[in-house]
């Protein structure tokens, strides 16, 4: 399996029936290819009408009916057209039960940075500071590391999104709770060795007991 | 009433050094003809404020690419890489708002309240030169409200009110901006009689608008 | 005549076409019945719908269509339906063209007084403080003294109801005009003396030339 | 999926002492049969936020009259005389908020605002006790978020996911209250099916909605 599908699969678990959940554009939108048919979630773009669906059969697109990074999609059986007002309302009034992000760092403190680069790309941080200070529950959904690159570390170096403690932090090597005691390891990756997420993990891990491996179909 | 204008008559309205508010989100439900014939006439020093900069070629972005913008004001410019050129270059000024507190600025401007108080932002980089607000013990950063000269509203219907309906994710910004410009251009996609729009469904009273654009068939 | 269809027929004439106008509760209410047929004028209740119609006919009202008192009434062709939100997001945001209130004190600064009698009446003060804070014309109409007691006053010592100077205050006796000068009298109501009117206001009136009497039908 | 309660079950559901929003209008727009129902019930001790407390015998009026509550915020209660006699007794404490800024404290709460700056109340009594915040040299009263344990909302039509459509002047407080409550009970006139309302038809989002009461008829 790739790593974005072990994460996407994992971080599907997480969600439970008739949740309102905002999958942000990238890895976390392939979390909803992940839910069991079996459970009914409202997916909530940004940009307007909660209960989106799946791309339409082409042909069938309409202009006035995409997610928010521009894509088509379709509207489910009791969706409802919400405007910027109305969407934010919802993540930042606390009605939004969970969103999935990406990530660039997040730090000991459980803090995530994942809106620019300074000197390299500043895209702006859309809905991403809402959300991660607005959500019921945050969940980063990033690889492990980046070209090497320790992506897990005592202290973000780029600038925060928002200095609220996220939920969960979802790899393809860990699953990792912020707690108030630091970053609890709860799961590993498919094979992987508690050395290895130690070791491409830049901040202190605590370890309690035996950590599971991630239970993935 | 409102007499339906050619969308070249109403780009004729906005002048040289407006501030306009945009409606759209990645060039969703975006006043589209409206836009081209800005385009067209050569209008220059715009400020815009809208969600986004789409991307070169769409909506927002063709006022981009032609130079007609000396500062945006918004939440996303990711995906227009000329918007980040002519940032890096000094050619175009550019604030970068979070989404939920750009709509709320743009809400407040147009209902008059003094300001938002709002979390999001707390102790990131959007804090920087802003006032900071207690309220019972909790920070909360003061956002200015946001007017503009024009607001640029794309719509599914209106009648010669001006009362406009809109149309699942192209709602987005476009009914706050139509409380927040000082002249509001309202470019439809269809236009009927008074009285044929039941009062339930209109989502922007016709007191708010002032200009009407031609349907676009 | 009676003195309110003085009142209100006075009033009456300051409407514009397309304007959007606030009618209170009594003797407001009934400048309604004083536009002239060809005037169209958006009548917006603080309760919801911009476009308030007359009484409908009896056996055809409906419990969901009401003016702020309570009354039924009717939605003219091209009528909206808002929430209490936009209701005062157009009161508050400067949309809303002008508000005809009833006074029970104004004073040389043009100041209004109109919610409570400590001790005796406290009503609440619904809409009022809204209305002559954010509506960009102020017209106060009420009879001219209470049981003898004068109403137009130096120094209000009822309540206010904002610290803004209204526009005009129209009684039976007179028209005067608040300035940055003091109150200006502008016009006579049928019959009355200079005299009468000096006698029955409790602060200076600018009298300058000729004060011609109103123009009524 | 809601499954709709009667309204007697809805009622069970609010213990005494709870802090309710209830929508209404001069009890246009109020869900009548839930509050017939806790009447029955003799729930007490609640704290009411409503724009106003009706007429005895009507609405809101009739929680007053069985004195099933200990505190009322509210605009106006001047056409209940009831609440005015219970007022000046001392049973039943009543704060009178300005209607704009009654409908923005309430959103306040719903959207996850610090609180309202507003122009409205400076200079009057409400002013009393409260901070004013200076923007840009101009004074505004800063008026804390309201939240309720509970917001009772009246409603045209719902779906089975909870998506409320309202009707005409019904509107008034009830789409602004639904973003507010801790639980969102709503009273509509008919139920339909998910997927008969069209997504641009819907005012409240179904994830904002606890409880559905049964259709009228």
């Amino acid at each position: 399996m790739e790593d974005k599908d072990i994460i996407a699969q994992r971080v599907a678990q997480e969600i439970k029936p008739e949740m309102l959940v905002n999958l942000g554009i990238g890895l976390p939108s392939l979390v909803a290819n992940f839910l069991p048919k079996d459970v009914h979630v409202f997916f909530q773009a940004e940009n307007g009408v909660i209960g989106l669906g799946p791309r339409p059969p082409e042909g069938m697109e309409d202009e006035d009916l995409t997610d928010a990074g521009g894509g088509f999609v379709t509207a489910m059986p009791g969706a409802a057209s919400i405007d910027s007002a109305m969407s934010f309302a919802l993540i930042r009034g606390g009605h939004l039960d969970m969103t999935v992000l990406g990530g660039l760092q997040v730090d000991e403190r459980g803090y995530l940075a994942n809106w620019m680069v300074p000197g390299k790309m500043v895209p702006g941080m859309g809905g991403a500071m809402d959300l991660v200070a607005g959500a019921k529950e945050v969940i980063v959904a990033m690889v492990h590391t980046a070209k090497g690159a320790q992506k897990i570390v005592e202290r973000c170096t780029l600038p925060l999104t928002a200095v609220r403690r996220v939920s969960l932090i979802v790899t393809e090597m860990a699953v990792i709770k912020p707690t108030e005691r630091g970053l609890v390891l709860l799961e590993r990756g498919p094979g992987v060795s508690l050395d290895a997420i130690v070791k491409a993990t830049g901040a202190k891990l605590i370890i309690e007991g035996d950590v599971p491996e991630m239970r993935l179909n | 009433m409102k007499t339906a204008l050619s969308a070249d008559a109403a780009a004729a309205l906005i002048p040289d050094g407006s501030v306009c508010l945009i409606g759209g989100f990645m060039a969703v439900g975006s006043p589209h003809r409206l836009i081209d014939a800005m385009v067209r006439r050569g209008v220059k020093n715009l400020t815009i404020v809208a969600n986004d900069t789409a991307m070169p070629g769409k909506g927002i972005g063709k006022l981009i690419t032609c130079g007609a913008v000396r500062k945006v004001i918004a939440s996303h410019i990711g995906l227009n890489p000329e918007t980040q050129k002519k940032m890096i270059s000094g050619e175009l000024e550019v604030e970068l708002v979070p989404q939920g507190t750009l709509v709320e600025r743009i809400r407040a401007g147009g209902v008059g309240l003094g300001g938002v108080l709002t979390a999001t932002g707390i102790g990131t980089l959007v804090e920087e030169g802003k006032q900071i607000v207690e309220v019972d013990g909790k920070p909360y950063l003061l956002e200015k409200p946001i007017k503009g000269d024009f607001a640029l509203i794309g719509c599914k219907q209106a009648d010669y009110y001006g009362n406009l309906e809109y149309s699942l994710t192209a709602h987005n910004f476009n009914p706050i901006m139509a409380l927040a410009g000082k002249q509001v251009i309202a470019e439809p996609h269809h236009i009927v009689p008074v009285g044929v729009i039941s009062p339930d469904d209109v989502k922007t009273p016709g007191v708010l608008v002032n200009h009407l654009i031609e349907r676009a068939i």
